[in-house]
């Protein structure tokens, strides 16, 4: 089942984005007593970013099912769960520990429907968060959406704003494949307007966040938000960026980017994991591949350093990309 | 738990003989080139399958392993779809895309074999928790070899069926080997059931040659997971009459140990001196049982050759669902 | 096991006294922005630190958790490159890349903090395995908590060192909480050491707030395991003071149970009412090693203060070796 | 210690793949007394591909550690082995089990030197095998060399001959740092000249394996095999490809890869892996970002299709490229 986008909704409300996200499973799990949440943390404490607040006192010890700490165990009993009628959303509590379950991630959840020629559905999210900025350092910090993205049989999705969260998650949970929802350790506490009761946001689908004309950055996360305070530092020099936050990685809406590139000739890809075989590395060689001859420039691709995220806050900031690092970007591509 | 009646113990002979069978024929059919990739034998463990699933209904799950045949058969599978899926058909359980390794049949509650050793049991687990969380009866069943027990699914799983009371069955077939490891290098205790205690759940060692015994102890823990008893861990003591795959030059073993395994352990011999010495069936009567299973196998080979080769093209159907 | 005399009783107050310490000012340092992530205290938990750590060598090694400090101190590293590593400067033992989390001292033989829960649990077998492969006779102790022990790494690390016989002691810090889980809702058994027989090791339960009895059980340990007798997995029952990390909101506790576990549970008070009661020292004897080790504490701030800030011209350097 | 290339070897030995992996263990495990294997079935079995036949009597059953099936047990323990003066060699027997193993990998061999400041070397190597074509499905047939190269701190090594596996397994032993040593299943049984006695291929240096002034290809592993067969009928219609393999992918040896487009003008990289966000994406960006101007067509990528790997023979093949796909591929890229 696809979802659709829904018409332009009545009323909107500022939201946090862990707010938002906290919406969108109220709602669903409303809706649908299908839907149960299992992870970490998750009762009592509501999170480790207060995503499942006030849940267990809504929906019980049952569908908000807290475990102990054992990764592998979770994500697979997930697996099984949605393979035999419930929908479950996981919350894997740091991106990082997704190496303790991929196992079961890749070669149970995103692969029993092909094996089975058809027979499986695994309708299950498996949400988890990543990123820098928190003095957290190298084992809750990290950004391995390219991981998820070269499996088959996943869907990825990483919103940027409130908005977009509540929807996506709302989606991802209607969906009837296993979808890895990647949110931002630093986008929780950032606020926006969020289209109140049911919200959808297709899978699939790109946004772009800003009009331009003189270059594309192709970003998601909070390089979206990053990349938009670079974008009006760029207007007041007078170069013009389209901001095309994907929103979904996997399935990647080709056509928004390829669309943006044919106006503008010039191609910026921002993301905060490391440049080597990340997944900007996927959209330079695809743009280079389909639109070589509308590039005016060679695609250009900023994003983490080759090391692991170090701990102090001057150190951290100095390996990911920054506002000034994408105005500096920018300038020398279209210069 | 009462023991087997006439027709239970014909229906257990019955299943038995036919995934011997069927395992005897995938051998022939590997050697003739005619199955592709790998192949693992069940032989000599098909006590195990038959006298769990026997308590099983289609309702009911079971994971499954790389050595699958055997749990597939005993859970209700149609011989044919399976062979087809062996030959690579379109025709079969997978449609070709499976193999050996991940026959599937969900309209039985076959979750799957699984290639990778330990992979089922928390998809077993997540089988349970969605009966404890629909409120229904339906119970789940894990298989695994001796192997899996000494992976971390095993551990996080069996923790988490205890701490939620999951209506689930933990099956270790212990065979004596992981591939050529011998289980006494494995473990530095000589009863795996001592681990269930770690978890607060019972442990049962059973002969996995004796099916009434297999039957009885399986018996017990459908009906305490059924009844909201949680979660039971049984070990079958079994013995794998083949080697771990089919052509495995098995020079981690002795031809003396093999040939007096395969004597010894032989649960359909077995089966065969309970049923007539208890009066429940006849020699001739298994006899049949052993003709009709015979020309069963070769119907099923037959529909199964006759299948379409399975397609390239439709490959990409199956990645993801409802697109 | 002897009892400890009065030195080793001295030695043992004042390492948990430096530990205490040392979370203190931490605490006091993050409040005022100048540490920078999250820390863990082990405020309460002193005991099995210092217990442990007062039967192994410098060449021995230890693998520590997410709530390290303690460990760290125990096994003998410098405070001031302790807090100059909180601080983020050039001279703490990460150069300012690892923080809380990953402190190391090799020079120690400790392999390092872990943010990942039973992370360290292979890594400590593994440092066994080098002992037993180069015919040393070190010994390697393994740290982690209650929440640890549900990891499937718990699970594969004691099985490996059981069947090898490696020299490791693994002891689990049950402070009864893992973040929000209270232990009971973790485990169907009340009793962790329940575990050990499982994989056919030794386990043995000791209380974490008497530094006698954990120095007793681990010393039987660390000589078992020295002189090739095999793995220990020790439990120490403990309670953190804090909350799981400094900011904690702690919901899921009541006042009264903070309160009065804090009270009945003090290793540090228990160690003065012991050490003073068996005359092996005086109260103001304890009250001098109090001083001193504020004054320590002290100076190992001042210092790491004075340490220059890290540099992230440097940091490629520390990704590769040899290059 | 960073391997440098040694002198041509005075006499060479046709050996298999396996026999050559098998012959770079031996030696270095006669040389240096810290180097163990450990893994599954290594001992009387030989190992699942026989490239540890015959060491158990050679060096006994501690040295050549025969492990219960516990994967991340077995890498942790090899990582705090390495941390602690051994350099241990885990076969893993096949990649697709990396899942069950990655935390160690990467949370913990990858980033504990840059985590401890330095402090810390781990010198091991972690073999393993992967890849289509003999009906394994698709928990045993996967090619994730791009999950990797995304990390920081790890090397990555992939031999398509038996020269290279010994000379690269030879390097990667004496390397103080973790290496990703990747082999493939239809390789074990492919023979070549190998060099006797010690052999040293250094990592991060390509080997341009024919020579072509018409297009480059970029490849490693077993399509550095179907490439070759794909220049020769090329050839015979005119085309000279020039197949660049480049051995180790990390350290990558860029320069090599530049050098030949500018040559060719002209890019194919071709790889089993899925093509979304696998290694090719790597390579295609990099030489779109460095060598724009060099390339007379846009950087193409041949890559295997975005499904799991199916278990029939004919389906199998169907979705990773074949000699003829290579051919074509390269035909339309001079076309
Ligand atoms: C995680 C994992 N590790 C290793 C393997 C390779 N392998 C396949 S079967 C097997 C042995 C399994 O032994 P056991 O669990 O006792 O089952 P048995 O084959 O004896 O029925 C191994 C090691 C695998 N498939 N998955
Ligand atoms: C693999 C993994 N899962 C989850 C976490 C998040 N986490 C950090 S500490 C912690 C609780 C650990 O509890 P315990 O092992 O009892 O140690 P304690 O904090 O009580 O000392 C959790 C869940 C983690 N760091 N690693
Ligand atoms: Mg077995
Ligand atoms: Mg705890």
């Amino acid at each position: 089942m696809q979802a659709t986008e829904t018409r332009a909704p009545a009323a909107t409300r500022e939201l946090f984005y862990n707010e938002a996200l906290n919406d969108a499973l109220r709602l669903e799990m409303q809706r649908d007593e299908r839907v149960i949440v299992i992870g970490e943390d998750i009762a009592e404490h509501g999170g480790a970013f207060q995503v499942t607040a006030g849940l267990l006192d809504l929906f019980g010890p049952t569908r908000i099912r807290q475990t102990p700490i054992s990764e592998i165990g979770i994500v697979g009993a997930a697996v099984g769960a949605a393979l035999t009628g419930l929908r479950p959303v996981v919350e894997l509590m740091y991106v990082d520990f997704a190496g303790l379950a991929m196992d079961q991630i890749v070669n149970q959840a995103a692969q029993n429907r092909f094996m089975f020629g058809g027979q499986a559905r695994v309708p299950m999210v498996l949400r988890t968060q990543g990123g820098s900025g928190r003095g957290n350092a190298a084992q809750h910090s990290k950004s391995l959406e390219a991981w998820f993205a070269h499996v088959a049989g996943l869907k990825l999705v990483m919103p940027a704003t409130p908005a977009d969260a509540k929807g996506l998650l709302t989606s991802a949970i209607r969906d009837d494949n296993p979808v890895i929802f990647l949110e931002h350790k630093l986008l929780y506490r950032t606020k926006g307007q969020v289209p109140e009761g049911e919200h959808l946001v297709p899978l699939g689908r790109a946004d772009v966040k800003r009009q331009g004309n003189d270059l594309t950055i192709v970003t998601w996360s909070r390089e979206v938000l990053f990349s938009l305070e670079a974008a009006s530092r760029l207007a007041a020099e007078g170069i013009e960026a389209e901001i095309v936050d994907v929103r979904t990685l996997v399935p990647l809406d080709k056509e928004a980017i390829l669309g943006s590139v044919r106006k503008t000739h010039r191609l910026l890809v921002v993301h905060e994991a490391i440049k080597r075989a990340g997944y900007g590395a996927e959209i330079a060689a695809l743009i280079a591949e389909e639109a070589f001859d509308d590039l005016d420039a060679p695609p250009r691709r900023l994003a983490g350093l080759e090391t692991p995220i170090p701990y102090a806050r001057h150190l951290e900031n100095s390996v990911v990309p920054q506002v000034d690092d994408i105005v500096r970007a920018a300038k020398e591509l279209v210069g | 738990m009462s023991a087997p009646d006439r027709q239970a113990a014909l229906d257990l002979y019955r299943v038995m003989r036919t995934i011997r069978a069927f395992e005897e024929r995938s051998s022939k059919l590997f050697a003739e080139n005619k199955i592709w990739g790998t192949i693992h034998s069940y032989a000599g463990e098909e006590a195990i399958a038959a006298g769990v699933c026997a308590h099983l209904r289609d309702d009911d799950w079971i994971t499954s392993t790389h050595r699958g045949h055997g749990h597939c058969i005993a859970k209700g599978a149609d011989l044919g779809r399976m062979f087809a899926e062996l030959l690579g058909r379109e025709t079969g359980y997978c449609r070709g895309r499976g193999g050996s390794m991940h026959i599937a049949d969900t309209s039985k509650g076959n979750l799957g074999a699984n290639g990778i050793v330990g992979g089922g049991i928390p998809i077993a687990t997540g089988a349970a928790l969605t009966a404890r969380q629909l409120g229904t009866d339906q119970v789940a069943v894990s298989f695994f070899g001796d192997g899996a027990v000494n992976q971390g699914t095993f551990h996080e799983s069996l923790n988490l069926a205890a701490i939620w009371k999951l209506p689930v069955v933990y099956v270790c077939e212990n065979n004596q080997y992981a591939e050529s490891l011998p289980v006494k290098r494995a473990f530095a205790v000589d009863d795996i059931t001592k681990r269930a205690a770690g978890y607060g759940m019972p442990g049962v060692k059973v002969d996995g040659r004796d099916v009434r015994a297999v039957h009885a102890a399986a018996g017990e823990a459908v009906a305490r997971a059924r009844s909201g008893g949680g979660p039971t861990l049984i070990v079958a003591d079994s013995y794998r009459h083949e080697g771990h795959y089919y052509g495995d030059p098995r020079k981690y073993q002795t031809k003396d140990e093999i040939e007096g395994w395969r004597k010894r352990f032989d649960p359909l011999a077995d089966a065969r001196v309970w049923i007539a010495s208890d009066g429940l069936a006849t020699a001739a009567e298994l006899d049949a049982v052993d003709r009709a299973v015979a020309e069963a196998i070769d119907r099923a080979v037959e529909w199964a050759d006759e299948g379409p080769i399975a397609s390239p093209i439709t490959l990409p159907e199956d990645v993801y669902a409802g697109d």
